[in-house]
Formats: C-alpha cells, structure tokens, sequence
C-alpha cells in the first residue's frame, strides 16, 4: 500500500537542461494531484521520475506506507502515459489481457473493465484498428482491472469524448474515495477536485 | 467467359454441376491413364521407377498451371474487381502448394534409383518446381499474417501478379545458368524423347490432373465464398 | 498467473503472430538455401564441403532478421515502460522475451536446418548432431542478439548497425558448432565443439539478461 | 527545391543516420565475410570456387536486412500519410525512396564487395566486373525487396515473412551476376549475364514502384 | 485553390461495419467546421477520406474551384492528424524543414513559423527528446509554413497548453479569414467560431 507521496527538493535535468529545481509536494491517500505547466515544463518528465524510470537530479520521492520504493512502484503504482504502449497488430482483448494480467488482474476484472469503459464490441479488432480513443480506453482498462494505489495519469484523457471523460471522472472520484491516489499531468481540469502543482516558469 | 462469373450467383449456379462433372472426367482420365501407364512394359533404362513418371510429371505441370490460374484470378480481381476472382486466388494458392509438393516429393522419389540422390541442384526443372513451392508459400503465408480481409486480397494480389511476371523470368535463368556450364547433363534423363507407350498415358494422367485440380477448385471457391457471405463481408471488401 | 507466465505467452504470441512461427523459420532457411546452389552454378558438387559454414551463416543471419526489433517495438509505443514497471525485475523480463524469440524462431530453425543440411550435401547421420548444435548455437545468438538490440535502442542504427555489435558475439558459437559437425564428419572427436558451444551458450544465458536490462533502463531514463 | 530532391535528401539522411550509412553496411559485409570461412573449418580452400557465390548471397541478404523497415517507420508514425499527400504520385516517392536506399546502403556494399570476393579467393583481375555487377544487382535488389516492404505493411509478418516473399525474386539476379563473374573467371563469355542483370534491374525500375505504391495505399486506406 | 468543399450522401464502411451514410455538408471559403462525435464515430475516417486517404463506400467528395480532386488534394491541403508524422532520430529542424519544403515552403518560411509556434529554442533537440506538445506544435508548423487553402485538423490541438491553443486560435482565424477552409474534428470546441458536424450515433 502507499499510503502518501512526498517530493523533497525535487530537481530534474533532461539533456543538460534543469527543468525544475526545489520542488516539494506531498499527496496523501485519498488526494488527488493535478500537474499543470506549458509544454516542456517538465510533467511528463516528473510522472515518470515518480515511477522511477527517470532519475532525479536531486532531491528524493518517499512513499509513506511502504518500505522500499521500488516494491512500491512496482506492485502499486500505475502508469498511463502519452503512449498507450498497445501492439497494432493484436487484437484489442490480447492486449487487454496481457496489460491487466501484467499487472497481477483476473481474466474477469480485465473483461469488467473493457465493460464498463465501453470497449467490449471492439475487443476481437486488431488494435491497428481502434479510434484514438478507443485505444486509450483500452489502455486505461488496466486501472480498473488491477487496483492500485497510486494512479499517475499523463495527459490520459484527452482523446476521450465528453461521455468518456465523465466516465473518467466517475472512476477516478470512486478510486480516490477508496483512499487511493491520483497525480494527473493535464492541460484541461480534471474531472474531479483537486491540489494543483504549477511547473510552469 | 470470365465476365459470367463475376456475378457470384451465376458463379454458383454455374460451379454446382460444372465441379462434379469435372471430378468425373478426372476419375475417368487418371483410372485410363494410370491402368495404360502400368501395363506398359518397363522401360530398358530405367526399369519400373519409370511409371514414377506417371504421377510426377503430371502433378509438376499442374502446379505450373494453378500458378497461372492464381495469377489470372488476381489479375480478374485487381483490375477488373470481378466479384469471385479473389475467392478463386485464395482458394487455389493451397492447392497449387500441394501439387508442388507432389511434383517434389515424386520428383525426388525418382531421383532416388535415377540418379541416386534424392535431390540435384543441376537439374533446372527440380530448382524452378522448388522456387515456384516457395512462391506459393509466400503467397498463402502473406495472405494468413494479414487479418482485414479487404487489405489481405489487394495485398495478396499484388504479390500474386509479380511472381506470375517472374516466374518466366526464374525458370529461364535457371535453365540459362545450368546450360551455361553444361555439367550434369546426365541429370537431363528421359528428357524430351519419350516412346509413344509413355507418352500416351502421360498425356491422359496430365488431362485427369488438370481435370482434378479444376474440380478442387471450384469446389474450394464455392467454400471460399460461402464463408465470406456467411462471415457477411462485401464480397468484394469495400474499395 | 504468475507475471513470468504473462509475459511469455504475449512474447510468443507476439513473435508468433509476427513473422515468426515455424513456417516462416523454415521458408526462409529453404528459399535462403536455394539462393547458395544457384549462384554456385557448377561448384555445386562442392557443396557439399561447406554445407555445415552455410547453415551456420544461415542461422545466425536468421537470428539477428528476427531479433532485430526484439525490444524496439516496445519501446517505440511505450510498452517497455509497462514491462519495465511490471512484477518482474527487468532482467527477468529481457531474459523471458529472449527465450520466447528463441522458442518462436530459433527452435523452429534449429529443427529445420538439418533440410538445409542436408539439401546441400551433408550425409543424412549427422542429422541428430546437427539439431543439437544448431538449438544450443541458436540459443547463443539468441542471448547474445538481444544486447545488440537492446543497444540499438538509443543509438540511431538499425539493423545493421545491430548486426556489426553482435556478429563478433557470434563468432565463437559459429567456430564451435561448425567445428563438432566437421569433426563428427570427418570421424575426429566432435564432443570438445559440443561442450565449448554449451558452455558459450550458458555464459550467454546468465549474462545476456544483465546486459540488455542495463541498456533498456538507459534507454527509458 | 523540388518535392524529389527534398524527399530524395530526407531519404539520404534518414539510412545514413539509422542503419544504414556506407561504414555500417561494409562492416556487415566484411563481418559475414569473416564468418564464413571460420565456419567452413579445414574446407577453407575450396573457398575460391564459392567466392562468387556467397559474395552475392551475403550481398542479397544485406540488402534485405537494410530495406525490412524502408516503409513500415513512416507508416507507423504517419509520416507516410505525410509523403503520400506531397507533391510526387506515390510511385515516385517509392522510387526515389528505394533510390535513397541503394546509394546509402547498396552502392556502398557494391564498392565494398571486391573486398570479400578477393578476401574468398577471386583473382583480382575480375574486381571491376564485381563491382558493376554488384552495383546493378543491388539496384536490382532494392527494388524487388522494396515490394515485399510494402507489402508486410498491413501484415503482422515481420523481417522474415518478408525475406520468405521477396527471396525466390532475387534468384534471377543473383544467377545473372554469379554467372557473369563466373564467366570471366573461366573465360567464357560474361557479356550475357551482364546484359541479363541489367534488363532484369531495368525491370525492377520500372516495375517495382507501381508494386509498391498500390500496396502503400492499400496498407493506408 | 479550393473555394469550397461539398460532400454529398457519403458513406463509410471500415473492415464491414458502416459507420454513417447519407453525410451531406458544405464548407465555404473563409469557413471552419467542427467535426464532433464520440469515440469511434468515425471523425478520423471523414478527414483521411476527404484527404483522399480512404476510399469512399458511396456518395462523392467535390472540391469547388479546382478541376481536378487529386490535385486539391496534392497542393492545396495539409492533414494533421492523431499521429505527428516525426522521426524521433532526428533533429527538430531536419523534420521542420523536411515537411514544410516538401509541402513547398521555404527554409525562411518554416523558420519563421517555428519561431512563431515557440519552438525556436529546440530546433536543436532530436524529436525523441520533444515533449508532446513541442512535438505537435512541430507538425503543426507546416501550416503556418505552406500556405494552403484547406486544412484537416484532427484533433490537433489536444496536446497543446493554454497558451498554444491561444495562438493556434489566432492562426486558425487569420487563416479563415483570408478566405481558407477548416474541417477540424475536436472533442473540445473549437478556438474559433465553427459550424459543427455531429456524427455521433
Ligand atoms: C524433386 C525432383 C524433381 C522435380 C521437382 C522435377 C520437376 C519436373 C518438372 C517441373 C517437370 C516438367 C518440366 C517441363 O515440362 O518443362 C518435370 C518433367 C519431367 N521430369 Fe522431373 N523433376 C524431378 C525429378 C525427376 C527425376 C528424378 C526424373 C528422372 C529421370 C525426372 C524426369 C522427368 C521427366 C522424364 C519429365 C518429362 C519430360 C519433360 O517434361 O521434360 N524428374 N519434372
Ligand atoms: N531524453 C531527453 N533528453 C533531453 N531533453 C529532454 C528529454 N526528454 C525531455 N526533454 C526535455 O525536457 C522538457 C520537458 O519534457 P516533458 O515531456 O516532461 O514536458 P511536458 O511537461 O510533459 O510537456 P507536454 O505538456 O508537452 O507533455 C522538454 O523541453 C524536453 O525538450
Ligand atoms: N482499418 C480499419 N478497419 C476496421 N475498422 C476500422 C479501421 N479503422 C477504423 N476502424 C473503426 O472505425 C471506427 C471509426 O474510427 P475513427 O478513428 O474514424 O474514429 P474517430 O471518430 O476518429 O474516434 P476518436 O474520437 O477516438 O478519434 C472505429 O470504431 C474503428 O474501430
Ligand atoms: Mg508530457
Ligand atoms: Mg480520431
């Protein structure tokens, strides 16, 4: 479980350039964060250093709840990114299957899921296929199939419609009010109330 | 001729009888052929593996021809978008496949007590029949890695239309390259002279092959398109 | 089902689906092995003698065309970010995609290269020999191929440049395999080639993995 | 600067930066080179007579290994839809892309393929017939595997499926060139084969992008 | 030069479903129209079918003011669309001048376009090292840099921040009003004022 996020003087560097230095923040369970700023300030660049795929300049993220970081990232964290990491030549329920069982789903959850996100008439086409957002949908699926605490989200509703990102909202308000956690990098507001980090210069 | 079956309907109303009637003659054409070809006395040279020949020979000019037919389905298709054309390539690529197998696998059973090898890299014929396998291999191997079905044919077809110009072009090089450095002429046995009490059967088991693999054909068009109604696809994908 | 699991059965399904499968293995090991005969011409009855050196080309150009995008795939549409913050530790991962690329190719290969053999004139005993060499060789390249791979990621090569990081990897297994069947061939000792190629294909195993995780996490930072 | 020389150079830049570049392409010729001999064991002196040969199979498989790509980067990140709303019909962008490919990877492999057939055992006398045959060969090849490029588009085939399509193809140009070089050598007349790989590359030419632009819209549609 | 664009009963069929028929809709020069509708409804179809991308099941697609349709399509239009078309091994600027001198620009004028889309200051980065928007603000330099009558903006705007949906807002009205068209398909409304085409089902 994580039980709260705290960035600590946070700096990053992308080839040779600081991006952000002396940035603290902190999530609790059951908070969620909105990351704002023009392009190239640095979300992107952020989310993935909390997943740990990009390393800090300086500074450190701890994890309240749990004692190894890496232990937290990898079984209760999500990802959803600018990419939906989908393989254009399988089916749209292959990939289902393998993101959500990846991440430790039933066969049942991930099915559940594609249901409630309105994916199931297209699960047998080739992802090569699906509509933009179909395709986020799809990749979205696996925060419903595998619950885990933190969510970090990259600009992950933008391709959707109006109903889907209503939807969005829905899920995201249950799973915050279960006492996870949400850190949005977005340019529209989310669906749902939150703290705002401004990285914009 | 072809224009008539563009019509799918006219197409299976036509096949409904032309398919069996085409199975008998075969059955006819290859029980003469064969029954003449075994009671003929073997020959001098090469002793009873002769009537090898029998089976051989014929399954390697029909392969050749199930390549043309497949490329003249294509082309039907490509150009002309005739409804049937791509149900008829897709359903003569495997058959093709198999009569090429044939042609090999006799082929080399012959090579066997003839030449005492069970393959000869000298002998043309033997390279052209293996490259014109691998051209069906390549054709139904694209064709089963593509799923859109409209995609797959328009795919297929091209791919089937450049071997048809090439195919030509392989067998003479082949053949140029292996007179060139005219080593193992041996390999040319039985060549072109034939005793009439060869030929004969030869030419009717040719017919009845021809025969079989046209009534396979249309039988396994008539599938073809059977399945894509039932699948409910356009017969001709949306172009 | 555990993520070890998962991942393999997306990995052979993947390299399944695309362009591997026996099939394709075989096809391409026979259409390469007709090219050699015929632009021989009247050297063919030599072929014989290099029939095993041409199978061994054969497998190992086979191996890098279906190792080439082993993980640049995944990077490019971010799946790699997936795997590599999955249940297993990225070095596991490396090491499951590579055995399912050997699963879907190089076994199918190694079972198919006696035709090759064969076809260009080795003597029809040295079959068994030459499966069992060609899957541990294949194995090797396997392991070894996916460095290349992995590497490539943030250079800006492609295949070749893939090719020319691991071709020298591949020397060793090549000169070993061939080295057993020649023996084997020619009535010497083939055991020495056999157990040097196992050896070369386990360092591969248990070394490979380190080396692709370490350049796929560079990639990703 | 007109739309043929901005894609043309586009083009360039692209093989030359990602995999392809004359220093890469060498490199693999020489490395496969390398490769063959030390397979072939104590065989090694029969080598001469399969110079020829082996020189334009390693030639033929470079070539495909550098052009499995040469569509499918642009059509997975839409560059395609870019290029086939230019200012050229599809047919030339083919062209010209296949052209690009030649001279960054082909003609280079031709400039370099004297080096392998002399390092094999050919005599030096016959390097300037290598090279022009291998120059029109590639020429050849890069044209006939640019239709198999486009054609694995819209499959889920990889780099081997599209070897397996493309390979019996390359059997007319292959025999031509050998033929050729093998004439020389022998003192038969090499005119022939030369004049049969320059019509059947001339072919190619014209033919190939006609190919490769119905499969390119086909795999867009 | 396009002076107006008609569709008349089209219809689209992918991999056998249909997706409308009967679409009738007209935009005049000087004219912008929103293409709306849910996921999958078919807003990418319409614009790569107008780009001539994909085939028309039925009806037809005439461009007023210029004889030929392929040539409309050839010289006079720009599609950007959910993908960015970018080589990530290369730099900002070869893919900058690349599109834009392919669409028959200048080197001036694409400079000055990436100068005015704020990129001037990554031109040096390899694509890979862009951030979304700084990938999406490149492709969409080519408009600016090739000045054609009819632009197909699918979804072009999403990854862009405030500010750079602001200045697309004030390019895309200089643009219409020197007498262009826009067909953008847009799940949020339009920086400018727009017809919209609902396809939703
Ligand atoms: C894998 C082995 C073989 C293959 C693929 C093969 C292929 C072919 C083909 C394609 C033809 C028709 C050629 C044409 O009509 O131009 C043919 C005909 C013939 N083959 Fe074979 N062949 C093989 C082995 C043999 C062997 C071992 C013999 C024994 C002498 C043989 C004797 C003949 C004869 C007599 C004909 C008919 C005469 C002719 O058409 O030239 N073939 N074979
Ligand atoms: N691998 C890298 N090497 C060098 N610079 C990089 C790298 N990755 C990102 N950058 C730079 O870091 C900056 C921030 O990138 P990032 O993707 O985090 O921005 P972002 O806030 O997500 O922007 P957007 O809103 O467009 O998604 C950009 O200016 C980008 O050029
Ligand atoms: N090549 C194809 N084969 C089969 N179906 C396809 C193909 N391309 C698209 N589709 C289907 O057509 C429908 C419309 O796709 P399209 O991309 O046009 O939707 P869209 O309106 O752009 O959706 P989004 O808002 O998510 O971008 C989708 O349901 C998709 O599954
Ligand atoms: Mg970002
Ligand atoms: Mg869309």
């Amino acid at each position: 479980m994580i039980a709260g996020i705290t960035l600590e003087a946070v700096a990053l560097v992308r080839g040779g350039r600081t991006l952000f230095e002396g940035l603290n923040a902190r999530v609790g369970s059951g908070r969620a964060l909105t990351v704002t700023g023009p392009n190239g300030a640095g979300k992107t660049s952020l989310l993935r250093a909390i997943a740990g795929l990009v390393r800090l300049a300086s500074g450190r993220i701890a994890f309240e709840g749990s004692a190894d970081p890496a232990e937290a990232r990898r079984f209760h964290s999500h990802l959803v990114g600018h990419q939906d990491g989908l393989k254009s030549a399988r089916t749209a329920n292959d990939e289902l299957l393998f993101q959500a069982r990846w991440c430790g789903a039933t066969r049942q959850a991930a099915l559940a899921a594609a249901e409630r996100l309105g994916l199931a008439p297209h699960l047998a086409l080739d992802v090569r296929r699906l509509s933009a957002g179909q395709k986020r949908r799809l990749a979205l699926a696996r925060l419903l199939a595998a619950p885990r605490a933190l969510w970090l989200l990259d600009e992950a509703l933008a391709p959707l419609d109006a109903g889907g990102r209503a939807l969005m909202g829905e899920i995201m308000a249950e799973h915050v009010a279960a006492g996870g956690l949400i850190i949005a990098a977005a340019h529209d507001p989310l669906p749902i109330a939150a703290d705002t980090l401004d990285l914009g210069r | 001729m072809i224009s008539g079956f563009a019509n799918p309907h006219r197409f299976m109303s036509f096949s409904r009888w032309a398919a069996p009637t085409l199975a008998l003659i075969a059955a006819a054409l290859l029980a003469l052929g064969l029954w003449l070809g075994l009671s003929a006395p073997p020959d001098y040279q090469q002793g009873e593996t002769v009537r090898i020949m029998f089976v051989h020979v014929p399954a390697a000019w029909t392969a050749m021809l199930a390549y043309l037919c497949l490329g003249g389905a294509s082309f039907a298709s490509l150009v002309f978008r005739h409804a049937v054309a791509d149900a008829a390539a897709s359903a003569a690529a495997p058959l093709g496949a198999a009569f090429t197998a044939a042609a090999l696998i006799t082929g080399s059973l012959w090579g066997k007590p003839m030449w005492g090898t069970w393959w000869a890299w000298g002998d043309s014929r033997l390279v052209s029949v293996l490259v014109l396998f691998l051209l069906f291999v390549g054709y139904i191997a694209l064709r089963a890695s593509i799923e859109d079905e409209g995609k797959a044919a328009r795919a297929a077809e091209i791919l089937a239309l450049v071997g048809l110009i090439n195919l030509p072009v392989i067998k003479f090089s082949v053949d140029w390259w292996n007179t060139l450095h005219q080593g193992e002429s041996i390999f040319r046995a039985g060549g072109p002279l034939i005793a009439p009490v060869y030929l004969i059967p030869l030419m009717l088991t040719g017919a009845g092959y021809s025969a079989a693999f046209a009534a396979l054909w249309l039988t396994r068009t008539r599938m073809e398109v059977r399945r894509r109604r039932s699948l409910g696809l356009a017969l001709r994908a949306a172009r | 089902m555990s993520g070890l699991g998962v991942l393999l059965r997306r990995e052979l399904s993947l390299t399944w689906g695309a362009g591997g499968g026996p099939l394709l293995s075989v096809g391409f090991l026979i259409a390469a092995t007709v090219l050699f005969p015929l632009s021989l011409g009247s050297a063919a009855q030599i072929l014989g003698a290099v029939a095993a050196g041409l199978v061994w080309v054969l497998l190992a150009l086979a191996s890098l065309l279906s190792l080439e995008r082993l993980f640049a795939r995944d990077f490019e549409d971010g799946a790699l970010d997936i795997i590599a913050l999955g249940p297993l530790p990225l070095e596991a991962s490396c090491a499951v995609k590579c055995l399912a690329a050997w699963l879907t190719n190089g076994a199918p290969l190694a079972l198919a290269s006696p035709l090759a053999a064969v076809a260009l004139g080795e003597p029809v005993g040295a079959v068994p020999l030459i499966v069992l060499t060609a899957a541990l060789g294949s194995l090797a390249f396997v392991f070894v191929g996916g460095i290349g791979a992995a590497l490539s990621l943030v250079s800006r090569g492609g295949a070749l440049l893939q090719t020319l990081i691991v071709l020298p990897l591949l020397i060793p297994p090549v000169i070993f395999g061939a080295a057993a069947v020649f023996a084997w061939t020619h009535g010497l000792a083939w055991t020495p080639g056999l157990a040097l190629l196992a050896a070369y294909a386990l360092a591969a195993i248990g070394l490979g993995p380190i080396a692709m995780a370490g350049a796929c996490r560079n990639a990703l930072g």
